[in-house]
């Protein structure tokens, strides 16, 4: 059975499990949301929080990314079946590979009313030239972090204290991200007179950074979880 | 390295599992302190001893989940410290914990390690109606079964996942009167399509009778029982 | 109202209703039919486009009396938890009554907050502002959302009533805070105009007129609402009790077949 | 609600567990479909059937833990319906979980338990000799332990606990040979002491040696057993 | 044996379990660190930073709070040990006093040590008269975090996904600390020109919200984790 075929298995088993515990839409969704409000409320200024709206979805989105890779691998750890994975003999890259994209369209999902709603709460506007940008920042974007999430998600699974390894290990990995995405963001949303041209070479560097992370993951998930 | 079957054992065959003088540890603790046993292909070995005696690591070791410490080990012809990755895809481990995704039902369980080795939807419910986990239950969550129904649904996907070496760690825990012949037939049918078993457990009379042979580990070691 | 109790202990009622309209309700739904034509005929034709706010004004009659109506259904929803946990009966009648009304109130919250949005575009220039009436407001929607999704945990009818009852009774707490949380921070949005203490009511008169229209009608609304969505409840209560009867027989016909 | 003893009933003492026609619910499921079954004061009960029959969901309802759909039930002398938080005080279940502390040492999991009921170092020091889960086994944190070494100390908590009432579900899974002696020993001297006992247990022979009285549990009922 | 002497055992139990596993002081505190140099990230702007740096100290708290709760209570569900306290007939307020009080403790370490922190990274300066302002915030905003979090975390601890389900009950419910918070930590350090007068209030809304969730928290969480 070839390594995309397997990794398509337990990407679809993860869909599934979420499909039935409609955990991520009941639950994390709303949790971005009050993120979000929160930041606002904290922040408390019309001015200041339209100019840092970029970075603020970008940050709930952090902080959503954490919940959802703690979930997927919980699923894991609950009952041991990460073991008993182990010993299947599934391909430690497939595993990977399905755990990030079932990750990654979780991911999409929410980015995307995420973005919506940063429209409407933080009164962002996005030019018409914008949305292109938008899009391929969130498309460019998600693949590095469900890369990260995954990588360490895994990691931090087989240890007690997860819950808390885990952040530790994803927050300062995932700050390139956070930079450019938030970068293009506010090019593509014209944040403080940022031209939507400016916005590429971010949309650049994520990618970059998403491929770097793929492969790296790929090669590594394979010794973290070995041991 | 020596593929060639050695004319000195009285097995022809080359042994499925062997470890010499085996070390493992457990943090600091040396939970195998030099065991060594011999596996050959189509045996059923019981593994007994009191709790803590590292019936559990020893399973482990040979599922390449522990890393061996001193000592050699070789399972289905490849070497423990060395190739631990190619020995996985091979071997089947009932652990002390069932490893099932409680979200899905048990049918969707037993599914998802079926098709990682190809199985066809009638093999699937082979699988099921051997622990009897057919009918009504397939399609409950595996979160909601009693504890002997989790324990079937696992041993379910053990036969679904059709290793060539089986390691189970008490199988019987949980399992009702007619859970446990059920278990019997499915290791002798295993045995029959060319499966190799390792068993530890407490339930001595019910898995003596079934065990081709029986060991004793005493202490992270390995005694043959006469 | 229903009220049958549906205790667990009490077998399933042989002759249930066949559908929660009686004619009681049919009344009221017809009169809430009514109260709504006025109040778009207030709301659109006869009352005044303001000075400033031009013909936008309008949408005030029906912000404002869904947000109270929410209020409202959610101070129902802890007066039914409190009777709930405090009776003795321990009566589910009231559980589903502070569910309904609670589901109502979150419909009826989210209106107020779409229109709002609506409106901020319009008078405001943006759907959202970061002042305290409207952030208290947006968590006091997510903190119902999160009442709802604790009765859907799971467990029998008196620990979903339990439950929530308890949740109901501390969220309710909140509202005081969204009221006068114009006072307490200094705030864009609108201060009580309508609801000051000092009972000095500041508006054109036929403007209030609509708007009390609007509350009218919007009460009408709920009433209904809550009448048919709680009935709804109690079926599916019945429904579920039903099923407990055949699900009884089920296991007791498996042992049936175990007895040597 | 009448404390006065019925002059019909055989024992003059009031039953510890009295459930008539109880029915408890897992989600939609009828995991009891009307179980009657009374257990008087000293006796060791042990429950027998198949897996999925309702054992652990009826020791759960005794312990309070899952509430009663239909049927009454009292238990130490308190209605399950109405005064479930009292029933608690006194009861101690042992489930399929061994509810530890991973990272508490045996000893503390044990004295933390014995604590809550006031006991001295000497009664906390009893209870891990009890299981055999003293000496250098009490200083390992229980996360480490083996599984077996895991139910022990599960066991040496609950005697520490000095429940009035004992509710164990497969207390045998995952002991050894030495441990199911030391669990026999440890059940007659808690009878002895004064408390009651019902027992879930696959391992007939074992348990049903010791009991006073079997039931079995088929589909949710209890039958008496001649 | 009394109500307050179990509490107290229970909440050596937890804090021995936190003093063993280290995973407060090893891991909570870092991600809280990490939390808020990501923020300044998200901002980039000293002038706006050191303008929001009071919120944005609490908003880590409360982030650092939900991990905390969760560790708190999956150390309980991990082997069914809830269960066991239960049917042992363990008071449930005492439960609830034990776990909020060494929750609560954990908290003020980790509150105090992200306050020098802040002054740290964010280049906040504390007068003198301030401090005594901020050592009285935190102590009063302290236990009402401890109260709400303990109450939800017991809710959410027998469910499923309760990793996402608490921060949906959580965060709106603790908004007002975090507003009354914030105020009063602006107050002491001088934020815009607030004066320290201006803090007291505050302090006494937090006071407010920690008795009555304290009181409402004690009476509640029978009945919510009974079930
Ligand atoms: C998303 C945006 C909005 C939200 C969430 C919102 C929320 C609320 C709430 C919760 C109340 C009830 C206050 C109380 O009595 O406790 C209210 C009342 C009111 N709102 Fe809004 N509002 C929004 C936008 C607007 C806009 C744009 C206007 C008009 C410019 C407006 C005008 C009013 C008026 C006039 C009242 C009645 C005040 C009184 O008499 O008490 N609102 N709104
Ligand atoms: N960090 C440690 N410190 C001390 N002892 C340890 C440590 N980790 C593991 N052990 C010991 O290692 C042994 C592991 O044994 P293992 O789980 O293999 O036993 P087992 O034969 O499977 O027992 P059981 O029959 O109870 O399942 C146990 O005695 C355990 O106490
Ligand atoms: N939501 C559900 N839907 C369908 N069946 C359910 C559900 N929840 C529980 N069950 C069933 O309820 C029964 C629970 O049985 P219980 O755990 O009491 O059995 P037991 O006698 O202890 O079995 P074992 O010997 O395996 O431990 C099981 O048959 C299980 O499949
Ligand atoms: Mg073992
Ligand atoms: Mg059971």
């Amino acid at each position: 059975m070839s390594r995309w075929r397997v990794a398509l298995l337990v990407a679809r088993k993860d869909l599934a499990i979420e499909w039935r515990s409609r955990v991520v839409l009941d639950q994390v969704l709303p949790f971005a949301g009050v993120t979000m409000v929160l930041f606002a409320f904290a922040l408390d200024s019309d001015a200041v929080l339209e100019r840092v709206a970029p970075g603020l979805v970008w940050l709930a989105v952090l902080f959503s990314l954490l919940v959802l890779v703690q979930r997927a691998f919980a699923v894991e750890a609950a009952d041991g079946a990460l073991d008993a994975l182990r010993v299947a003999g599934v391909d430690p890259m497939s595993i990977y590979w399905g755990k990030g994209l079932s990750l990654a369209l979780q991911l999409l999902v929410l980015e995307a009313l995420l973005l919506a709603a940063a429209v409407v709460l933080y009164g962002a506007e996005v030019p018409a030239e914008g949305v292109v940008l938008l899009v391929t920042t969130s498309i460019t974007a998600t693949p590095g972090l469900a890369a990260v999430g995954t990588l360490y998600g895994g990691l931090a699974a087989g240890f007690t204290g997860r819950e808390t390894l885990l952040p530790l290990l994803v927050l300062p990995a995932v700050a390139p991200v956070l930079i450019g995405a938030t970068r293009a963001v506010e090019s593509a949303l014209g944040t403080a007179g940022a031209a939507t041209s400016d916005g590429w070479p971010w949309v650049g560097l994520l990618t970059v950074f998403a491929v770097a992370f793929g492969v790296g993951g790929s090669l590594a998930f394979g010794p973290l979880i070995d041991e | 390295m020596d593929a060639a079957p050695d004319p000195e054992h009285e097995h022809p065959a080359r042994p499925v599992v062997e470890l010499t003088d085996a070390v493992a540890l457990l943090g600091p603790y040396p939970a195998l302190a030099g065991a060594t046993i011999r596996v050959d292909p189509g045996e059923i070995v019981l593994l007994r001893g009191p709790n803590g005696a590292g019936k559990t690591t020893l399973l482990r070791v040979c599922a390449g989940l522990v890393p061996l410490s001193r000592g050699e080990g070789r399972v289905l012809g490849h070497d423990l410290r060395t190739e631990r990755a190619a020995v996985r895809p091979r071997v089947g481990l009932l652990g002390h914990s069932n490893g099932l995704y409680g979200d899905l039902t048990v049918r969707e369980n037993v599914r998802f390690w079926g098709a990682l080795v190809g199985a066809t939807g009638d093999e699937i419910d082979a699988a099921l109606e051997r622990m009897a986990v057919g009918g009504r239950l397939a399609e409950v969550p595996a979160r909601k079964l009693s504890a002997g129904q989790r324990r079937r649904t696992a041993l379910a996907c053990l036969v679904a996942r059709r290793a060539q070496l089986w390691l189970l760690d008490e199988p019987h825990a949980g399992l009702d009167a007619a859970g446990r012949d059920q278990l019997d037939d499915t290791l002798r049918a295993a045995v029959a399509a060319g499966a190799t078993i390792v068993v530890a457990s407490h339930e001595l009379e019910r898995a003596g009778s079934l065990a081709t042979r029986t060991v004793d580990v005493v202490a992270g070691q390995v005694r043959s029982v006469a | 109202m229903t009220t049958t109790d549906l205790d667990a202990g009490t077998p399933a009622r042989t002759s249930a209703p066949r559908g929660t309209g009686t004619r009681a309700t049919r009344v009221l739904g017809i009169a809430t039919v009514v109260a709504m034509a006025w109040l778009v005929a207030f709301g659109l034709g006869f009352s005044p486009a303001d000075r400033d706010q031009e013909e936008s004004v309008r949408i005030l009659y029906v912000h404002v009396p869904t947000i109270w109506i929410a209020y409202l259904a959610f101070v129902v929803t802890a007066i039914s938890s409190g009777c709930y946990l405090f009776g003795r009966k321990k009566s589910l009648g009231f559980d589903r009554v502070a569910g309904a009304s609670a589901e109502i109130g979150v419909v009826f919250m989210a209106v107020t907050l779409i229109v709002g949005a609506l409106w901020g575009r319009l008078t405001w220039g943006v759907f959202w502002q970061w002042d305290a009436r409207l952030t208290t407001t947006a968590l006091l929607f997510v903190t119902y959302i999160g009442y709802l999704a604790v009765r859907r945990l799971g467990g029998s009818h008196h620990q979903r009533a339990k439950r929530s009852a308890v949740l109901g009774l501390l969220a309710v707490l909140e509202i005081p805070l969204v009221h006068w949380s114009v006072r307490l921070w200094r705030s864009l949005h609108q201060e009580a105009t309508v609801l000051r203490t000092d009972g000095d009511i500041s508006m054109d008169g036929l403007m209030l007129f609509s708007l009390f229209v609007g509350v009218i009608a919007f009460t009408l609304l709920y009433v209904w609402l809550l009448l048919h969505r709680s009935r709804t409840m109690f079926l599916e209560d019945l429904i579920e009790d039903r099923g407990l009867d055949q699900a009884l027989a089920a296991r007791r016909a498996e042992a049936e077949e175990v007895r040597p």
